[in-house]
This record gives structure tokens, C-alpha cells and sequence, in this order.
């Protein structure tokens, strides 16, 4: 069953990160193109979810916004992950001095809720994907970092360490051969949450009008853009909530399931 | 009264496949004595000791019958078990230092044995003074306000002897008492369990590795390997006279008796051996024991599954 | 008495640690602790647990900085040595340890752990290393389909083999052994033991045999050592010292031991 | 009693850098993203075209010539005295105005709490007093699918049903009281499934601990033993985590606030952000800075409370 809706999650994700990347070739119609004698018009063969206040293709824009969402997604997560693991490793691993100071430094950062964050640093360095980009990375390094450096914390202990610096293993041959391997798991599942959370946080700033701007496609501006005519027409609302809401069940979903197999994992070497 | 097990069958439905960890073990637990079950890790003591008090995980499956004179205790529901769990049969579960409640004053905890039996709180309280005087702590008043992780692991022991005392059960079981105890310490316990045996007039069974104790503190002493009953005896006859070869090899690998290594691992719990479950170690070994797995053969006053005495 | 060369000698060897908080006590855990190694002979440590035995251990190896004193091994001082030209040694003093559970990676196959010492160092027969890793734990007494297994599926008296196994790879002259078997039955314990013992005879390998089992050390050590609280309080050549044990801790605890067995 | 004492102490005094870490961060944060005011305010008039010696003498006279950490001594100095500067936009005090409008976001933010703390520590003890039945494994994925649900969705979903359809519910402001319900349930519900969830593993995790095997073998039934042992034990997580939900809840929850036409912390920040007032946004983080680390330090003395092996010195 668990197995089973690890699957579907996995398959939606998939498709999500397929279609943002083939947006082009998949997009009925231009998701800019404006036709006002066409506006709020119903699903129809010409239009198959409908055509939203401006009488743009809905499908089109969905599938564009998925482009956005899953790009920005993927490659905040990815600078957060290069900037947090290596700042985590470090100060898990060497501990010392070095690790009293990141750990400062982590505090500090950690001590403002990262929305409260992401909206500050936009609101100084103005909307935009790149600016977005950076106040996603800034605000969340931290809390990635105390993640690694708990873990690592908890590997450093363990004999096989000891074993391969008595053996002549350098610190780099360490990390790279047993100190990674060992972190992967929980890792992934940090950075399956991390991908969901970041969706969210870009389409919250797209709706707060920080992010992306109109008329570009995103799913949060299309919320934005419905909240005017959704209550006549509640499918232009539903439509960018749905992908959203279905995006991050998948990642919750699969989040979940990894996070299930690390407690087994535990549980099988507790049993032997 | 006695603790009779008969044809016990227990099996864990593990991701590797299932482990038979006890496996068709006919015992009987005689009243007013103390046996002593002995074997290695995953000889499957741990898991009778805990079938006994029904407390296996879900992913158990249990078959057979235990009686406790004439009550059957695996058909029992869970609510009867309850009742029977601390008052009738106690608990001293292994690792001391994680047994107890870490955010739990260990003065609430004993309590609770009072409480549950239906005792007043001031009466509790009283009760629990005289329990941890009796332990042989001098400063009860300090010890009950204490955390367990304030407390020796020695300390933690007598702690948990006292809560499976406290209810006054005829039988206690003690899972690995001495494990992972330094010298001093271990002499601590066993002058503790003399003490409550004299005291409780209660009847016990000991899960352990640790031979010593066990001949020093057992009447009866039962080998275990591999989820089968080896050997049965009295403490005096097992180590003075070993018939298995397995008891053989165990005595000897004692180090003040020589540290004579035997040969071999024992078998993993998913594929065993055909025969007798110690063949591919034992050193007489024979065709039949290849093939036929070895009944409880009675030799004097105890009793013993190999073929050679048959 | 003959003259035996000395292959360790520890002199004054201190470790504190320092305080975990703000406020707290920085902790002695070695103090002043002196002794030396024969060649091709056992030192057997005792002590109750948290005596710091386990700390000397590993101040030895260098897997933690020692606060004062000095490691002479065959006449250098190891720890005055820096860390690039200690590389050499780290084939020739080892460590097995005390937990199996832990002493393998859970992510890598047995042979992935036993290749190690052909990757870190400049082995004879890296070419073929395979062979000579199933032909090598073949004669420690393992089966060679053990290789494709990981951590989880092998028993904790085999991982000690495996671990040893690997450190005989390294040929090293010396072995600390930290609670090698306090994990382990009974049984396997001698199988362990005696493990170690041939494998003393057949290559004159020393060891450092740390332990709180007074049996153990007695029947494997040629000269014993006993720790209290971080400092050595008596040694002696093992038959002298059970025969006349000087300080009274001392007697306590052989007492104590001797108390089991009647 | 000392060691607690001690260690609350201890954590108080820890919290002290990072505050000050929380005001260089803000003054940072403002310094970078200023430009040049002495510039920006000679230029308000688009036909006037400043001389460079003008430029320079207003930079000296507001003090932007002075070294920096000059210029944070001065900031920090006012704002010891409450003094977080004026809005750019109305020249109305920051602080005043954050004031005025924390009645509405504390008020939502503890309606929040509530719900939270309620639905979060019920559903985890409910789920796992029905392990593996029925309502489990309904309750789980129910939970795993509102948590997927992003607030702002939640939010205009309701607002069609209730408000629209129903006719329930008003849609904004903050009179009658009713009009917080929804912007509550909005803000709260994803997280209290998570509570739930987070609740019912860290109770499963303790039920198979050693000194849960000791209470059970003292004759203790399973929902006694969650009840008295293990819940306590398993709290810590579920308690860090609603801290962390509640700190952000103070610092206005802007989404929430503004679909709802709730004036609090967040639409301030809001019409800040969309002004470019930087004093405004420098206050607004200081702010919910110091709240959060503040709801922080609770939670860890509520840990330490509840684990009185943090609080006692031993490490765990």
C-alpha cells in the first residue's frame, strides 16, 4: 500500500518536472495569448480546461507554471543543499572552534521565521526570479546545515570512523566514503520537504506579487489573477490549486515513505 | 504453582524473512526454585521470557500453550494479562540504564506498583520507603526523588528488582541481571536477588549469559541453542558434569577453565541445519545426527537432546 | 631476567578533557600513566568502566590528541611526530574495537570494507585484490560468501574477524585491542581470543589488551596493569601479580571475581 | 532546583548574541538595500538636479560618512529606547505603528495556537490509540492530504463555500469575531495535521523503548501507558515544532492577513515591501526576530521541563 502510493507520488513528480521541462512541445496554445471576446469561457475541444479573465488557454498556463515552479524549486533546493551540506559537513565533522562559530552564525539566521525572511530580503532586493532565488537560499542554508551537522554529528562517533582514520584514511576519503553514504537517506528526505516547501514559498511571493510578476505563468499568480473572478467561476481558482496541492502531496507522499524505510533501516540493525 | 510451557512456537515476520526464534520447547518452571535459562545471543532465552508475560511485539506469532497452574496464559485477552503482569508474574528487563523512565522520579514509578494494586497515595509512599530501605539504600528519601539518570547503573538495577517486588508476584523473571555489569557490581546483584528470594518467597527464572551467576545462583539450570532446550539439570550437575557437547564447549570456553574455543558459528535463524541443530559444530558427530533431529532424551535426574545418550 | 626490547613504551601520558558547558569541570580522564610493551607480548589493561582505560587506547593510535606525556614506539615519539610523516605508521600500530555493530559501515558490502587497506595503502597484490581478500578471511576462519553481505547480516563475532582480518591485511606490528570481546558470548570470545593468540605466535604482533574482565586479561596477558580512576595504581608480570597483589583496590577486585566462582 | 535555575540562566544568556545577531542582521540587511538616502531624498523633486558638494553635504549631515559601525551604535542606541525610526512613507513611528496593529495578529496567532495545540496532541494520541485500525489509517492520509493543501488555497476554497455559498461566514475584516475563524483554520490546519503525524510517530518511536517494556510488564494497559509515561516523553519534537509555527505566526502571517483584510504585522510589512520603506522592513524583521527567538527560548524551557535530562546537565 505505502509501497504502492510511493509509486503514484513518484510517477506525479515525474511528470511534473517532465512537463515543465517540455512546455513548449506540450502547451496547446501560447499561455500569453489574449483574447478578451474569449474571457472566463468554459471548458470546450478548443479550450479543454477553459479560458481564464483575459481569455488565455488555461491548460497552456498550468503547464507553463509548471515550468517555474519546478525549475525554481529544483535549483533553489540545489544551491541550498551545495551551501548547507558543505557548511553542515564541516562543522559536524571537524567540530572545534570552527563549529562554535558556524553554529553562531546558524543561530542567528535561524532566528528569524524564514517567511518573514524570504519577504524581507525581496522586499529590499525588489521582485524578480533572481532575487527570489536568492532570499529561498538565504533563508533556509541554515536550517539545512543543523540538519547535516546533527547527522554527521551522530556518524562521528561510530567505529568504522575511528577505523579508517587508523588505517590512514584521510579527512576527505572519510567524508566521501562513509560519512556521505550514511547521510543520504535522511538527506534525501530533507531535501524531498525542502522542494516542496520552496513550490510553496514561490508561489505564496508570485500571489504576494514579490516573486514572479504578471503576466508571466505561474501557479501563484494564477491564484492571484482568480482571486477576482473565482467566485463565479470557481475553476480558475481550483485549476493552479489543484497542481499545487497535488505537487506537494506527492512530495509529502514520498517524503513520507523514505522517512518510513530510514526507521526500518534502524529497526532491522536493532533486531540483529 | 508452576509455570508449565508446552510445544511453545514463536516466530518474528521480519523484512529478511521469518525468524523461528523459540522453537517447540517443552519446560516446566517448578514453584519455590530458580532456574536458570543459559545460551548464547539468539538462543531465543530472551524471547520465552517474554512470551511468558505475553509481551512480544505485534510481529510475533505465538503457538502452544503456557500454564501457570491451570491458567492458560497465551489464550488469555489482553486485559486479563494485565492483571496478571507485575502481581502474579514481574518483569526485570535488561539494561538497567534504559529501563526505567527517564523523566520519571523513580520514587513515582515504584508507586505505581502500589497504585495499580489499588493502594491510597500516602499508603503508596509509605510502602515505597520501606521497599527501598529493604533494597539497601539508606537515603530512600533522596533515591525517590531522583531521576533514573541521576542513579548507577548498579543503583538503576535495584530500582527495577524493587518494582518487580513491590506487588509481592509469585514469580519474577530476570532478563540478562549481570549484562554489561563490572565485577563489584555484579556481586551487588546476586546478594540483591539472594536477599529478595529469601525475603519474597518467590519462585524465579533467570535469562542470562553469564554462566557463573548461574551456577553460584540457579537450582536448575536449562541450556538453550538455536531456540531449542539442549539440556536440562540441576547447577551442580551441568557444570560438573556436561553431557551435551554444546555445554561441553560452553564451560570450556570459560577463561579461568581453559578458554577452549569451539568450532563454528552458531546457525543463522533463516537457514538452520537439518538434524540436530548443532551438528556442523559438534565434534562425536554421527550420520543420524545429520538426519534425525534428537528427542529429550531423560539421563538421571535431568535430561538431554543429543543422540549419544539414546 | 632477560632483557626484552621494548615495542611501546607510554610515559606520562595525560589526557583532560575540557568542560563539555559553561561552568562545568574539566575532566581528568588519564593522569601520569607510564608503562611499556615487550615485543611480541600481551599488556593486558583492567579497569572498572570509566577509568580512561579506552582513552590511553586511543591516544596511542592518535585518534584523539594527548594533553601531556609521550608514545615511544621502537624509539620515535609518536606524538611529537607530525601529521603527514605519521601516515607510515598507521600500518603499523592498529585498533580493534569494542562495538561490532558499529566497527563496519552498514553501507558497504563486507568486501567493499576489506578492500579498504588496498585503496589507503600500497599493498602487494593490489592487482588481484579480490583473491587475495577471499583467500586471506578464508584462513581467519570465514566462509567467502560473507563477502557480498552487508553489516546487518552478519553476526557480531564475525565482524570482529572480518575487522581483524583486515587490520592482518596492514601487517602491523602492534594492536591496541579495546574491549575486543566484552560484546561477545562466552564461546565466541575464545574463539576470538584464541584467534589472536596464534596469530601473536605466527607473526609476533604485540598487543594492548584493554578490558574489565579480570579472567580474560589473566589467562591472555603476559603483564597486567591496573587502572583507577585515570591513574595506573599497580603492574606487574600477571602470575606475580594474582599471586601477590600489592594495593588493596587490587585485591578488591580479584576478591570480587574470585567471589563468583565459589 | 539549582541545576534548573542554572540552566535556564544559561539559556537566557545564550539567547543575548543572538539578538544582537538578530539587529546587525536587520541594520545589514537595511544597509545594503538603502542605496543612498542623502541621493534619494535630494531627488525627490525630478526637475531639481543636485550639485555633488549638495549630495555630500546632506550625506554628512544625516551621518552616512561616518564609519559604519558608527552609524549601527546610533541605530542600535535608538532602538534600546524604542526608537526604530519613521516610515519613509508617512513619517509615522515603526514601532507605534507595529503596536497598534499586534492586537489583530496576536489574536489570530493564538486562536492558531489553540487549534493547533487541540487538533495536533488529540488526532497524535487518537491515532495511536487506533493504531493500525480503521480511523488510523484514514486519519493518515486525511492528514497527509490537508497538509498538502497550501493555505492560501484553503483559504479562498472556504471563502466559496462559507461565505459565498453558505453565507455563513464574512469574508474580511475583523468584526464580528466569526471573521477570524476562517483566517484561523487557514493558517492552523496544515500544521496541526503535521503536529498530528509528528506526535504519532514520536509516541510509536517511545512505545518500543526499554522502560516501556518495564510499565507494561508492571500490568499497565496501552492507553495508560501512552497517558503516563510515554506522551511526556514524546512531546519535545511536536513542542519545538508548534514554536517554531507559533514564532512565525507573530511575525503577521501576510498571505492570511491580506486575503481576509486583516490589518496586523503582515499587511504592515506588505505595504512596506511595496513601498520600498526600508526603516519599516528594518523594524519588521528586528521585530519578528525578537519575537521568535523570544517563543523559542519558551519551547526550550518547556522541553526542559518535560525532559528534565536537558535540564539537569546530563547530555541525552
Amino acid at each position: 500500500m505505502k509501497k504502492f502510493l510511493f509509486y503514484c507520488a513518484l510517477t506525479i513528480l515525474i511528470a511534473f518536472i517532465f512537463i515543465g521541462i517540455f512546455a513548449d512541445l506540450i502547451a496547446p496554445m501560447d499561455p500569453d495569448a489574449i483574447n478578451m471576446a474569449n474571457s472566463l469561457a468554459s471548458p470546450s475541444a478548443e479550450h479543454l480546461l477553459g479560458t481564464d479573465h483575459l481569455g488565455r488557454d488555461l491548460l497552456s498556463r498550468l503547464i507553463y507554471g509548471s515550468r517555474s515552479s519546478v525549475f525554481i524549486a529544483f535549483f533553489a533546493t540545489g544551491c541550498t543543499l551545495l551551501l548547507g551540506l558543505t557548511i553542515g559537513l564541516v562543522s559536524g565533522y571537524f567540530g572545534g572552534w570552527a563549529d562554535q562559530l558556524i553554529q553562531g552564525v546558524v543561530n542567528i539566521f535561524q532566528g528569524i521565521p524564514s517567511t518573514a525572511f524570504v519577504v524581507a530580503v525581496l522586499g529590499l532586493l525588489g521582485p524578480g526570479i533572481k532575487s527570489l532565488l536568492i532570499a529561498i537560499v538565504v533563508s533556509s542554508w541554515a536550517r539545512f546545515s543543523r540538519v547535516v551537522r546533527n547527522q554527521v554529528l551522530g556518524i562521528r562517533e561510530m567505529h568504522y570512523i575511528e577505523g579508517a582514520r587508523a588505517m590512514g584514511g584521510s579527512n576527505l576519503y572519510i567524508i566521501r566514503r562513509h560519512v556521505l553514504p550514511n547521510i543520504l537517506l535522511p538527506l534525501l528526505v530533507l531535501i524531498a520537504t525542502r522542494i516542496g516547501s520552496t513550490v510553496l514559498t514561490v508561489a505564496a511571493m508570485s500571489f504576494l506579487g514579490l516573486g514572479l510578476r504578471a503576466p508571466a505563468s505561474d501557479w501563484g499568480i494564477m491564484i492571484n489573477d482568480a482571486k477576482l473572478y473565482f467566485v463565479n467561476d470557481f475553476r480558475v481558482l481550483l485549476a493552479p490549486a489543484t497542481c499545487l496541492t497535488l505537487f506537494c502531496l506527492s512530495i509529502n507522499l514520498i517524503a513520507d515513505y523514505l522517512r518510513d524505510h530510514l526507521d526500518n533501516d534502524a529497526d532491522t540493525a536493532r533486531i540483529l | 504453582m508452576d509455570i508449565r510451557v508446552e510445544d511453545l512456537y514463536v516466530r518474528f515476520a521480519t523484512l529478511s524473512g521469518d525468524i523461528e526464534a523459540v522453537n517447540h520447547v517443552d519446560l516446566t518452571f517448578s514453584q519455590d526454585q530458580i532456574t536458570g535459562l543459559i545460551g548464547e545471543s539468539g538462543s531465543g532465552k530472551s524471547v520465552l521470557g517474554l512470551t511468558i508475560m505475553g509481551l512480544l511485539q505485534s510481529n510475533a506469532t505465538v503457538e502452544g500453550r503456557i500454564f501457570l497452574g491451570e491458567r492458560e496464559l497465551i489464550s488469555l485477552s489482553e486485559k486479563d494479562l494485565c492483571a496478571i503482569r507485575g502481581r502474579e508474574i514481574a518483569l526485570v528487563a535488561q539494561n538497567p540504564a534504559t529501563s526505567l523512565n527517564p523523566s520519571q522520579k523513580v520514587g513515582r514509578q515504584i508507586e505505581e506498583v502500589f497504585r495499580l494494586a489499588g493502594e491510597g497515595k500516602v499508603d503508596s509512599t509509605r510502602r515505597t520507603h520501606e521497599l527501598l530501605e529493604r533494597m539497601g539504600f539508606s537515603d530512600s528519601e533522596r533515591v525517590m526523588h531522583s531521576y533514573p539518570f541521576e542513579l548507577s547503573g548498579g543503583m538503576c538495577q535495584r530500582i527495577l528488582t524493587a518494582i518487580a517486588v513491590a506487588a509481592h508476584p509469585r514469580w519474577i523473571i530476570a532478563d540478562e541481571p549481570t549484562k554489561g555489569l563490572d565485577a563489584v557490581v555484579r556481586n551487588q546483584v546476586y546478594d540483591t536477588f539472594c536477599m529478595v528470594k529469601e525475603q519474597y518467597n518467590v519462585s524465579l527464572i533467570v535469562i542470562t549469559h553469564d554462566l557463573l551467576l548461574a551456577r553460584k545462583f540457579c537450582d536448575q539450570i536449562v541450556v538453550l541453542y538455536s531456540g531449542r532446550v539442549l539440556e536440562i539439570n540441576t547447577a551442580q550437575a551441568i557444570f560438573n558434569n556436561p553431557r551435551h557437547p554444546y555445554t561441553q564447549g560452553l564451560i570450556a570456553s570459560l577463561p579461568h577453565l581453559g578458554m577452549r574455543p569451539m568450532p563454528g558459528f552458531s546457525a543463522a535463524f533463516t537457514d538452520q541445519p537439518s538434524g540436530c541443530v548443532f551438528h556442523p559444530r559438534c565434534p562425536y558427530i554421527d550420520e543420524d545426527c545429520r538426519k534425525i533431529e534428537p528427542k529429550l532424551i531423560p539421563v538421571e535426574e535431568g535430561s538431554v537432546r543429543c543422540h549419544r545418550y539414546s | 631476567m632477560c632483557v626484552v626490547i621494548a615495542i611501546l613504551e607510554v610515559k606520562n601520558l595525560s589526557k583532560t578533557f575540557r568542560a563539555s558547558r559553561l561552568g562545568g569541570k574539566a575532566h581528568r580522564a588519564v593522569e601520569n600513566v607510564s608503562f611499556a610493551i615487550p615485543a611480541g607480548q600481551t599488556y593486558g589493561l583492567m579497569g572498572e568502566s570509566g577509568c580512561g582505560k579506552s582513552t590511553i587506547g586511543r591516544m596511542i593510535v592518535r585518534l584523539i590528541p594527548a594533553t601531556k606525556g609521550q608514545v615511544f614506539f621502537r624509539g620515535a615519539d609518536l606524538l611529537a611526530i607530525k601529521q603527514r610523516a605519521f601516515r607510515p605508521y598507521r600500518r603499523r600500530i592498529q585498533m580493534l574495537f569494542q562495538h561490532p555493530s558499529t566497527s563496519l559501515n552498514p553501507r558497504m558490502t563486507v568486501l567493499d570494507s576489506l578492500r579498504e587497506p588496498f585503496l589507503l595503502h600500497d599493498l602487494p597484490g593490489r592487482d588481484c585484490m579480490d583473491d587475495r581478500i577471499r583467500e586471506h578471511i578464508e584462513s581467519f576462519g570465514l566462509q567467502s560468501e560473507l563477502l557480498e553481505r552487508r553489516t546487518s547480516q552478519v553476526s557480531g563475532g564475525q565482524i570482529q574477524r572480518i575487522v581483524l582480518a583486515r587490520i592482518m591485511l596492514l601487517e602491523p606490528e602492534f594492536i591496541v585491542l579495546d574491549e575486543p570481546t566484552s560484546m561477545l558470548d562466552v564461546s565466541v570470545q575464545a574463539q576470538m581470543m584464541f584467534l589472536l593468540q596464534e596469530l601473536q605466535e605466527r607473526s609476533g604482533v604485540s598487543y594492548l589488551l584493554i578490558s574489565h574482565d579480570l579472567d580474560l586479561i589473566r589467562r591472555c596477558s603476559h603483564r597486567i596493569g591496573i587502572m583507577k580512576e585515570g591513574r595506573l595504581v599497580e603492574q606487574n608480570e600477571t602470575e606475580a601479580l594474582f599471586g601477590a597483589p600489592k594495593q588493596a583496590y587490587t585485591q578488591e577486585l580479584i576478591y570480587n571475581f574470585e567471589c563468583m566462582k565459589n | 532546583m539549582n541545576d534548573t535555575l542554572r540552566y535556564i540562566m544559561t539559556k537566557i544568556f545564550l539567547a543575548i548574541p543572538i539578538l544582537i545577531g538578530i539587529t546587525l542582521l536587520a541594520f545589514g540587511l537595511g544597509l545594503i538595500a538603502r542605496g543612498d538616502p542623502a541621493l534619494a531624498r535630494l531627488t525627490v523633486d525630478p526637475d531639481y538636479i543636485p550639485t555633488e558638494e549638495e549630495v555630500q553635504a546632506l550625506r554628512e549631515e544625516m551621518g552616512l560618512t561616518d564609519p559604519i559601525f558608527i552609524q549601527y551604535g546610533r541605530w542600535i542606541s535608538g532602538v534600546v529606547k524604542g526608537d526604530l525610526g519613521e516610515s519613509y512613507l508617512d513619517d509615522k513611528p515603526v514601532l507605534s505603528e507595529m503596536l497598534r496593529l499586534l492586537p489583530n495578529t496576536l489574536l489570530l496567532s493564538f486562536m492558531s495556537l489553540t487549534l493547533i495545540v487541540v487538533l495536533g496532541l488529540l488526532g497524535g494520541i487518537l491515532l495511536v490509540v487506533f493504531q493500525d485500525r480503521l480511523f488510523d489509517v484514514i486519519g493518515r492520509i486525511l492528514s497527509i492530504f490537508i497538509m498538502s493543501v497550501p493555505g492560501f488555497c484553503l483559504a479562498y476554497f472556504m471563502i466559496w463555500v462559507f461565505a459565498q455559498k453558505l453565507k455563513l461566514l464574512p469574508t474580511s475584516g475583523t468584526e464580528p469575531m466569526t471573521a477570524f475563524i476562517m483566517p484561523c483554520l487557514a493558517l492552523a490546519l496544515s500544521s496541526a495535521c503535521l503536529v498530528a503525524r509528528l506526535l504519532r510517530s514520536s509516541i510509536l518511536g517511545e512505545l518500543v523503548q526499554d522502560y516501556a517494556l518495564t510499565a507494561r510488564a508492571k500490568g499497565l494497559r496501552k492507553s495508560q501507558l501512552v497517558f503516563r509515561h510515554t506522551l511526556r516523553n514524546a512531546l519535545t519534537p511536536s513542542v519545538t515544532h508548534i514554536a517554531n509555527v507559533f514564532g512565525g505566526f507573530l511575525g503577521g502571517s501576510m498571505i492570511t492577513e491580506s486575503i481576509f483584510s486583516i490589518p496586523g504585522i503582515g499587511t504592515y510589512a506588505l505595504t512596506a515591501i511595496n513601498n520600498r520603506d526600508y526603516t519599516a522592513i528594518q523594524g519588521y524583521v528586528l521585530f519578528t526576530g525578537f519575537a521568535f527567538v523570544l517563543v523559542c527560548l519558551l519551547s526550550d524551557l518547556i522541553c526542559s521541563y518535560l525532559n528534565p535530562q536537558i535540564r539537569l546537565g546530563r547530555r541525552v
